[in-house]
């Protein structure tokens, strides 16, 4: 439904502009100001969700909430925005991160305040923005954009190697997004238009798909990360303050599939037809080569880190999976499956993943390590501190209960209707998840407190708390509940299914 | 063919033999002053070729302006700065392929266009000559100041321009000005741009770390 | 009696209007400058900045005129040189006003850099309003000649000298090589005028395309060497890491503006039809320029040189919109000069005002912590540096969509893709500094002391990236129709 | 009715959720007691529920079949969370409230001064939830959710001492040797989905014989083509194989005795494990139509039973015999359903629950008399101090020995015989196998029921100042399990077993062409005259043998063991070290697994995409902007040269290539036109 | 009859001289000079040749401005050598390297 009121506007500009307030903030004398603002800001993003929910039509796969107006018209650039059930739980996700964000940074930062609660919210209606664009340009710019917070926040909060790693990020992706932008260019000299939904019609030739395809890849695998494109990630997360890692895994690397399902399956399904054995390789070696490599890992956060490459690797899997899958049954409707099972992942990924983060930093924060071995026995100073880890530990691990498990169960049944060893090779998570995080959890959390350090702790504070019983809320919902997402999806993927299965040769 | 045309055939080969001779000269003079004056000699014959070409006044001007003003100016400034030519001595030989290599691919490809193909009499008539009444002068200054009037006075502004700027750069620096010495630069030692400061080390260590160093 | 055989109509002297104050202006500046003390300094400074301004109004005042020819059709009005003409006057004024406590820290001769200055800005004024070859090449001298001076101000520094002398012979044997084109233009074409060396080689018999062929590469490379395209960029690092920074700041922004304006001039208005030829050249050093450009950036420790191959690659990028040979493309290419004159002028404008305190600042390191000295002047410079690299939001961002755009319009897909590669190579060493200035702790924590008028404008010209980024649409517009 | 079970099905299952949800929430405001009342009160209810389902499914014929609510919608396939409430669901949770409640209240003993009081219940009864949420599960997705709920109460129980280190490694490995069961699980889920379309119990089976018919093949490899009933059975047999610690996915058990004892008999005796019997139970009517299947599954099931069983004579530690004794008794029922005898596996499930629980509650009544010492050698004459335990425990070793007319001898027998009287391919392995078993089975519960009750006292002075029989909240579930332990066997096993028209009622699936127990149900005249006719078959006389060799090592002639064990010592080593498996999976899986981790993340990933590709190529830029910096060699004449180049490379290329097809053509051609 | 392109191809000549000067010349920057000057007379042989033989005065207008600047030029161009000089006490081509990279 179009409501009169730019509620996604709201949702962009509010948080940057709140971010700008918080500018004028000035210098950690008045750090407090800085965080109750933010704070404000983003409780009013989130009550703007309600709505959004709420008003969202789940029985249509158009664009809902939709603004367009002519924003460079010598370019031909429309400010255009909407949502479909692929982008609203995107959005949604986004805004309550960023809570969790700024409550998990409520104290664990202690300089430059302003700038990192400033920074924080340009990324939240930036992203915003990534999701609800509807004129490829105008993603673009979001897309990018967001490139300069998020790189200074590594680059200002991080830890050590934080320069080399912000570095390291940002050319990344920058180099990924930067062959996207010739092919944005190139649908739009031909369909006339910058609108994304102007692409879906264009007919293109085979060759074409497949450069565009290869450039869309580049993008949004270097976003996902999938692998070997994947080496960033580990660093970034791993030097980046809690509050970066929370948004990097919770929502960047989604931008990457929902990139795949915005444009690389609607604007050149053949060419994601003919190349879906390389993305279902691709995504297989994330789960099962990426689980190995995290099990080796002597570092939580980047442990964590190379989990989220593993469980990502779901997420592409899900949506390159429906042409096998469609191919072994001739029914489009099967292909549901993998899809919305993708999309669970996205989602679930991003509470659990990033709850996971959230309770790195706030060890990091009381013991400065993110060593494992430096840990141990944390369970019994911060037993409130530990079963909230391990319940996002256990949705790490796909248990059912936990959202976790929901995009993984999809996807692995779904895939076995497409292939036998797809199934068997993605199904292994199953013991690889398993394997590396409770080993994590085991040498972190249980064992003799070893450390007076350690023995000396506290538990978790209200703020710590709170922003916990909200990620610990979402994955019990989701996974006791799916449907209550899952319903806002079905239009829209059954749509985009469509799309994707026409040939635009 | 007339006389004329014999002796202005004479006159231009000689002319041009004088010039190339003079320019190769130029080049290859080891002392600058030598090669000024080979310069000026290769302004002299190429004025003697303008005249050939009926431009009598640019002719003189090259002459009254290069050969009377630049090329002093030159010679002036060549004999004011005392330059060591010694060192100087080898390189020429050791590049000469070079320079004959760039010099003939320069004259083939440029030589391709202006060939007789393109500008030779089939294409381009020698003009008649002109009436003895013709006034190369006034013709060009009856263009000068009124179709040209505007570049006649950028050409003005640009006289003003060297004025100025050869004004302010050979005037004598000023004492007190900051400096760069580019010498005292390069020789800068890490203990002039850097001063180390002892400082007493925190002592507080936060516990955590203390631990970890044990490790 | 007539002495004037024909008589010329008398020119719109209305069209110049803006270089006749000018001149005149600089004509009373050098003369009041002469008698005012040193400590009075300011009093030309205004006088300067009061007649950029005036001069700026009448641009703007005459910027719906029609296109018009005067003086024997020798000087154009149009769109385009008037957009460029804004654009260097404007760049003019905040250079000057960047500048004025770096030279009085320096004691370099005030009265004289402006007049210098303002002398440039004319020929470049001239340069690009040019509808002949006479004023074209006065105005390219005349562009030069002072810039050449001005590098070689400092006047006790070898260094300043050196860049002069390599800046003065490098310019005089491109002068001559665009000479020497422009003569055997002129042999075929028999005529200087631009418009008619249009129409004379579109109909020209294919017997003389050699020769035309052979003119436009000489044409190309007195262009390519006047906006710093390699392989005719070498001048460039060296005067830019040698002259004076406020000199820097003169020769990084607006003079790159009247190259294209000569570009234009030259190959799209007079030799329109040898577009696929030129296309291909300018192909080539765009080519060599965006990779040279960037990749040599990254090895440079100075911030200057930095900014001098930065500022080629930015040149390469600007071919790009060029060489689409088509009214959109040359849109884009105005836009990309236009902007990046903002973003250059900006960036060596935050080592001019670093230099104020009397220490000349150059390389990298020097800005290292800069966030924690002057948050601001930080963050403004960040913005500048993130829309050279073409980041979005950011004008750069919008700059390099337009060329791109341009580039894919005539199906040069792979052009596009190779110069945003490189545009990734290149956003290294952008992001490298603001590393420094960011995730630095500065060695040095005394803050940063500038004049307000140079902070406001400091912030005018960093927000104009921004804004320019959000709404790029009126300027772009304006540069799309000049063509 | 149906409305009626469905209701109570619904409190049944609830109750201990919310009795987890308080004393896990709080435990603050509860206090202990408030912890352990509110949980055991809300047990009790659930138990009631329980009973109530069972009487109006077993005596008035209900069930009900239907969907609580919708979990999720995709596509054209539903996941629903449902009951099926039927007989054999009716019977599982009988036993799975009763022993849970009796295990609350157990642990108010045994718990006492723990200080993850309250935390136990927590577990406790989320476990209770998650074990009902499975046996009532009305399709895979549910059996899944409660398989793996049940799954991780297990891990948090083994490793309730979390700062026990062989706990917390005991845990962990119980969870990965039983993701590895969940692995085949969830392909065999995915499979069902594949080619039934549905994941619902009743479409599933319904369209089982259709699909058999049909002889739908799946190629796994190329150019094999098996039946795909097979593969879902050998898939979820993974499955159950981890779950109910079959060969060879049993090594998480005997780690898992690192748990406090009452996890042990209510998790690890009498419901976790046998869930995947209920699993083969509830599949019968796939495993039915697959012959490959249920071999694997007869074959599997009476190794473990025999082998394991071994391994329990020789331990010293009393929990971990009566572990090994489990995994031999699971081999058993496992055996029962390959040979088809579903009926008399869950049989044996029930009564092995009863016993099974019996015996390690009374274990645990020993190790808390005993100062959490589980060591038999340092026990001994035990009888004495603990008679209650004493009698108790002797009560389920007679059980657990199938001595009649104990209850464990009507379903052990019945499953020897059954497998006897199998047609399945590998019967007669699987009989010898499960025959042998009975005797070892007798000789390592009697073996440790005589070193530690009887014989001589090797207990440590300190302790035996304080030994005395426990409380009454440890005693009370010792009697009240030692009464189905004895009598259940009697009362059920015609009814279950024999009669024409089984309880099971239709809930279990058996061919007629396999249906083993139809055939002994023939000699079947009365519990009494079964028991009698005992004395005439092999498998009593073997378990008799057990108890005398027992009773003559252990208690008569001690010394001997240790000649034996001299006389065959390589035996005795292999034994001791478990068959290797232990060793064998640290080694290749557990260090392998690290080691291939450590591999691919220094070798491939950190040195060779990071460091030489990723950091490479951006070395590679820095090295050729050092190098073509080097052009920019600061003499005037190199910069007129590059530029007189430029124009010479310019000039030669255009006056050379003929420009209208040329090179030019090339650069600016169309390749990128859409067609 | 001198045809038009004799006397192109002595420009042609005079301004290749001047451009092999101009790389041989690691001398003096003196000669780099005069070899522009020479550059200079080349082309404007060439205007003035055009000029004649296409009997259009507009090219010899054109050498008399280039002939214009190049006498500015060489004003700024000798200052700027005799500062050089002045600060490097050098005029050697091969010694102004201190920029580069």
């Amino acid at each position: 439904m179009t409501t009169t009121f730019p509620l996604l506007s709201v949702l962009i500009w509010l948080p940057i502009i709140s971010a700008g307030v918080i500018m004028m903030t000035g210098g950690d004398e008045n750090a407090n100001w800085a965080r109750w603002i933010a704070m404000v800001a983003s409780v009013i993003g989130l009550l703007l969700c309600i709505p959004l929910y709420t008003h969202f039509d789940v029985n249509t796969p158009k664009m809902q909430f939709v603004e367009n107006f002519v924003w460079i018209k010598a370019y031909g650039v429309h400010y255009g925005l909407g949502v479909d059930g692929i982008s609203m739980p995107m959005v949604i996700l986004t805004t309550i991160t960023t809570l969790v964000v700024v409550l998990a940074s409520w104290t664990t930062i202690k300089t430059k305040v302003a700038q990192y609660m400033a920074a924080f919210l340009v990324m939240q209606g930036m992203m915003v923005g990534v999701f609800a664009a509807t004129d490829a340009i105008l993603f673009y710019v979001f897309w990018e954009g967001m490139l300069i917070p998020i790189y200074l926040s590594i680059g200002i909060w991080g830890s050590a190697n934080r320069s080399y790693a912000s570095i390291k990020f940002f050319l990344f992706t920058f180099f990924g997004s930067a062959l996207m932008l010739v092919a944005l260019l190139y649908l739009r000299i031909h369909s006339g238009s910058f609108a994304i939904e102007s692409f879906y019609p264009l007919k293109l030739s085979m060759i074409v798909q497949i450069f565009i395809f290869i450039a869309f890849l580049l993008a949004f695998a270097v976003k996902v990360p999938m692998w070997p494109v994947h080496t960033w990630l580990p660093d970034a997360h791993t030097e980046a303050p809690a509050g970066g890692s929370v948004v990097l895994a919770a929502l960047m690397l989604k931008m990457g599939v929902y990139g795949f399902l915005r444009f690389s399956l609607p604007i050149v399904p053949n060419a994601c037809q003919q190349l879906d054995w390389l993305m279902i390789v691709l995504s297989l070696i994330a789960i099962v080569y990426i689980g190995f490599v995290a099990i080796a890992q002597t570092d939580t956060k980047r442990l964590i880190a190379y989990s989220s490459v593993a469980h990502m690797g779901f997420a592409t899997l899900g949506c390159f999976m429906i042409y096998l899958i469609v191919k072994a049954t001739g029914n489009i409707a099967d292909a549901y499956v993998s899809l919305e099972g993708a999309m669970v992942q996205m989602i679930s990924h991003a509470f659990s993943t990033g709850a996971l983060f959230v309770g790195v930093g706030v060890l990091y924060d009381r013991l400065h390590t993110r060593n494992i071995s430096d840990f141990g026995g944390i369970t019994k100073p911060m037993p409130i501190f530990a079963s909230f880890m391990m319940l996002f530990a256990m949705s790490n691990v796909g248990l059912p209960g936990t959202s976790g498990f929901v995009g993984e169960f999809m996807i692995i049944l779904s895939s076995f209707q497409g292939n036998f060893w797809v199934a068997v090779f993605a199904a292994s998570t199953l013991v690889i998840a398993s394997a590396y995080t409770l080993w994590m959890f085991k040498r972190v959390f249980f064992g003799q407190v070893v450390r007076t350090e350690i023995a000396a702790l506290k538990d978790i504070s209200a703020l710590d708390t709170m922003a916990f019983t909200i990620l610990a809320a979402v994955v019990l919902l989701i996974g006791v509940y799916p449907q209550g997402l899952l319903r806002v999806l079905h239009a829209s993927v059954g749509h985009l299914l469509q799309l994707a299965h026409v040939s635009k040769l | 063919m007339t006389i004329n045309m014999i002796l202005e055939q004479i006159v231009f080969y000689a002319a041009a033999v004088t010039i190339v001779f003079a320019g190769i000269m130029v080049i290859g003079s080891r002392n600058p002053v030598r090669g000024a004056l080979f310069l000026v000699l290769a302004f002299v014959a190429s004025a003697i070729l303008w005249i050939l070409l009926e431009a009598e006044f640019l002719a003189l001007a090259l002459i009254f302006v290069y050969v009377g003003a630049v090329m002093t100016l030159f010679l002036f400034v060549v004999m004011m700065l005392d330059i060591n030519l010694e060192p100087m001595k080898t390189r020429f030989v050791r590049y000469l392929p070079l320079g004959l290599l760039v010099m003939a691919l320069v004259l083939v490809l440029v030589i391709f266009a202006v060939a007789p193909q393109h500008f030779g009499t089939a294409k381009y008539a020698v003009p008649q000559h002109a009436s003895a009444s013709y006034s190369n002068v006034k013709e060009l200054g009856s263009v000068l100041y009124t179709t040209y009037m505007y570049p006649f006075e950028l050409a003005s502004v640009l006289l003003l321009v060297a004025i100025i700027a050869a004004i302010s750069l050979a005037l004598p620096s000023s004492r007190k000005r900051r400096l760069q010495r580019p010498g005292e630069q390069v020789q800068v030692k890490r203990e002039d741009r850097l001063r180390m400061v002892k400082m007493q080390a925190e002592k507080k260590i936060l516990p955590s770390r203390k631990w970890l160093k044990k490790r | 009696m007539v002495f004037f055989p024909n008589p010329i109509p008398v020119p719109q002297l209305s069209l110049v209007l803006p270089e006749i104050v000018l001149l005149a202006l600089t004509c009373v500046v050098l003369l009041t400058d002469l008698f005012i003390p040193a400590r009075s300094k300011i009093i030309s400074y205004l006088l300067v900045q009061a007649s950029l301004i005036a001069v700026a109004v009448i641009l703007i005042l005459q910027f719906h005129w029609p296109t018009t020819y005067t003086f024997s059709d020798m000087f154009v009005f149009d769109k385009i040189g008037s957009l460029m003409k804004i654009f260097m006057v404007g760049v003019v004024f905040f250079v000057f006003l960047y500048s004025r406590g770096y030279l009085r820290q320096t004691r370099l001769p005030q009265g004289e850099m402006y007049v210098l200055g303002m002398l440039s800005l004319l020929g470049m004024m001239v340069l690009v309003s040019a509808n002949n070859f006479i004023p074209l090449y006065l105005g390219l001298e005349l562009l030069s000649l002072p810039m050449t001076a001005m590098v070689a101000m400092n006047r006790g520094s070898g260094i300043a000298a050196e860049a002069a002398i390599k800046l003065f012979v490098m310019s005089a044997l491109a002068s001559a090589i665009l000479l020497y084109g422009l003569s055997l233009l002129y042999g075929t074409t028999k005529s200087l005028d631009i418009n008619q060396v249009a129409q004379a080689v579109a109909t020209m018999p294919n017997s003389q395309y050699p020769v035309v062929i052979l003119s436009l590469v000489f044409v190309v490379i007195g262009f390519a060497f006047k906006i710093g395209a390699v392989p005719f960029h070498m001048w460039v690092p060296d005067i830019y890491a040698g002259s004076p920074n406020s000199v820097v700041l003169f020769v990084s922004a607006a003079p790159k503006i009247a190259g294209l304006g000569m570009a234009i001039r030259l190959l799209v208005q007079a030799l329109p039809s040898m577009n696929i030829e030129w296309q291909a050249l300018l192909i080539v050093i765009a080519i060599l320029s965006i990779a040279l450009g960037n990749l040599v950036a990254i090895a440079q420790r100075s911030f200057k040189r930095m900014l001098a191959y930065s500022s080629i690659a930015h040149m390469g990028y600007m071919l790009l919109g060029l060489l689409a040979a088509n009214p959109t493309g040359y849109g884009a290419a105005l836009f990309y000069i236009l902007v990046y004159s903002i973003m250059a002028l900006g960036s060596f404008a935050v080592i001019v005002l670093m230099s104020n305190s009397g220490i000349e600042i150059e390389n990298i390191s020097d800005l290292q912590g800069l966030n924690s000295r002057d948050p601001w002047l930080a963050f403004l410079l960040m913005m500048l540096l993130f829309s050279m690299a073409g980041i979005p939001p950011l004008a750069g961002f919008f700059a390099k969509i337009g060329v791109l755009e341009a580039l894919i319009g005539v199906h040069l897909v792979w052009l596009a893709a190779y110069a945003l590669i490189f545009a990734i190579v290149g956003s290294y060493y952008y992001i490298r500094v603001v590393k420094v200035m960011y995730f630095e702790e500065p060695k040095i924590t005394d803050p940063i002391q500038y004049s307000m008028e140079a902070r406001l404008a400091m912030s005018v010209n960093g927000l104009a990236v921004l804004v320019l980024g959000i709404f790029p649409g009126v300027l772009f517009t304006l540069c799309q129709r000049a063509f | 009715m149906s409305e009626t079970i469905r209701t109570l099905s619904l409190i049944m299952v609830c109750a201990p959720l919310l009795g987890s949800i308080l004393a896990g929430l709080f435990s603050k405001i509860l206090g202990r007691k408030g912890s352990h009342r509110a949980t055991i009160g809300l047990m009790l209810v659930s138990l009631g529920c329980a009973i109530a389902i069972w009487i109006l499914v077993i005596f008035h014929g209900g069930s009900y079949v239907g969907t609580i609510y919708v979990w999720g919608l995709s596509g054209r396939y539903h996941f629903d969370i449902g009951f099926m409430i039927d007989n054999l669901t009716a019977w599982l949770m009988i036993v799975v409230t009763f022993v849970s409640t009796l295990v609350h209240i157990y642990s108010i003993g045994y718990m006492a001064d723990d200080d993850g009081y309250t935390r136990f219940f927590c577990y406790m009864s989320l476990f209770t939830f998650a074990m009902l949420m499975l046996i009532t599960a009305n399709n895979f997705l549910q059996l899944y959710f409660g398989w793996e709920g049940v799954g991780l109460v297990s891990y948090l129980l083994i490793g309730f001492w979390y700062q026990k280190e062989t706990a917390v490694f005991g845990s962990l490995k119980a969870f990965l040797v039983n993701r590895v069961g969940d692995f085949g699980f969830i392909i065999g889920i995915a499979a069902v989905l594949t080619y039934f379309n549905t994941i619902d119990y009743q479409t599933v089976f319904a369209n089982a014989q259709r699909l058999f018919d049909a002889n739908t093949t799946i190629s796994v490899f190329p150019g094999t083509h098996w039946s795909v009933l097979t593969v879902i059975c050998i898939t979820l047999f993974i499955g159950a194989m981890g779950k109910s610690a079959q060969m060879p996915l049993h090594v998480w058990l005997p780690e898992s005795m690192e748990g406090p004892t009452p996890i042990s008999a209510l998790i690890h005796a009498a419901t976790m494990v046998t869930a995947g019997i209920f699993m083969l139970a509830r599949m019968s009517p796939l495993f039915e139509l697959s012959q490959t299947a249920l071999t694997l599954v007869l074959v599997i099931g009476a190794t473990g039973a025999l082998f394991t069983g071994m391994v329990g004579v020789v331990q010293h530690d009393i929990k971990r015999v009566i572990a090994y004794s489990t995994l031999s008794q699971l081999g058993y029922m496992t055996a029962a359903c390959g040979a088809s005898a579903f009926a008399a596996g869950i049989f044996h499930l029930m009564t092995h629950a009863c016993f099974k629980a019996l015996l390690f509650l009374a274990a645990g009544s020993v190790i808390t008399a005993m100062h959490h010492e589980q060591d038999l050698r340092k026990m001994g004459g035990l009888y004495k101090y603990m008679p209650i335990t004493y009698i108790t425990f002797l009560v389920g070793a007679l059980a657990l020995s199938a001595i009649p007319p104990f209850a464990g001898f009507y379903s052990k027998d019945a499953i020897i015989e059954a497998v006897h009287n199998s047609t399945i391919p590998g019967h007669t392995y699987s009989y010898y196998c499960v025959l042998f078993g009975s005797f070892v089975t007798a000789l390592y519960i009697f073996r440790a029921f005589f070193l530690a009750f009887h014989g001589k006292e090797r207990i440590p002075a300190d302790t035996k100042k304080h030994l005395r029989e426990s409380p009454w909240v440890m005693w009370v579930p010792l009697i009240a399990l030692a009464i189905p332990s004895t009598v259940i066997g009697a009362l059920l096993a015609y009814p279950l077993l024999y009669k024409a028209n089984s309880l099971f009622g239709n809930s279990i699936f058996v061919l007629p062409k396999y249906d083993v127990l139809k055939g002994m149900a023939a000699n079947y005249h009365g519990w009494f005259s079964y028991a009698l006719h005992a004395f005439i078959t092999w498998p009593f006389w073997f378990a008799v043998s057990g108890i005398f060799t027992a009773w003559f090592c252990c208690w008569y002639m001690p010394n001997i063991r240790e000649v034996i064990t001299r006389r065959i010592a390589w035996f005795y080593y292999i034994l001791v070290k478990k068959y290797g498996f232990d060793d064998f999976n640290q080694i290749v899986f557990a260090h392998g697994g690290r080691r291939l981790g450590q591999f691919f993340y220094y070798v491939t990933d950190a040195k060779f995409i990071d460091d030489y590709l990723v950091n490479g190529s951006g070395r590679a830029i820095q090295w050729g902007a050092r190098m073509v910096r080097r052009i920019q060699s600061g003499y005037l004449y190199h910069y007129a040269f590059a530029m007189i180049i430029g124009l010479l490379v310019f000039l030669g290329w255009l006056e050379i290539t003929d420009t209208h097809i040329g090179l030019f053509k090339l650069l600016t051609s169309n390749y990128f036109t859409v067609e | 009859m001198i045809s038009l392109s004799s006397y192109l191809i002595l420009g042609a000549v005079l301004f290749g001289l001047s451009i092999a000067g101009i790389v041989l010349n690691r001398r003096n920057i003196i000669t780099l000079l005069m070899c522009v000057e020479l550059m200079l007379l080349a082309v404007n042989t060439n205007f003035i040749a055009f000029a004649h033989y296409l009997n259009d005065i507009a090219g010899e207008v054109f050498v008399f401005f280039i002939l214009t600047v190049a006498a500015a030029e060489t004003a700024i161009g000798l200052a700027i050598i005799v500062l050089v000089y002045r600060n490097r006490n050098t005029i050697d081509v091969a010694a102004l390297d201190s920029l580069k990279g």
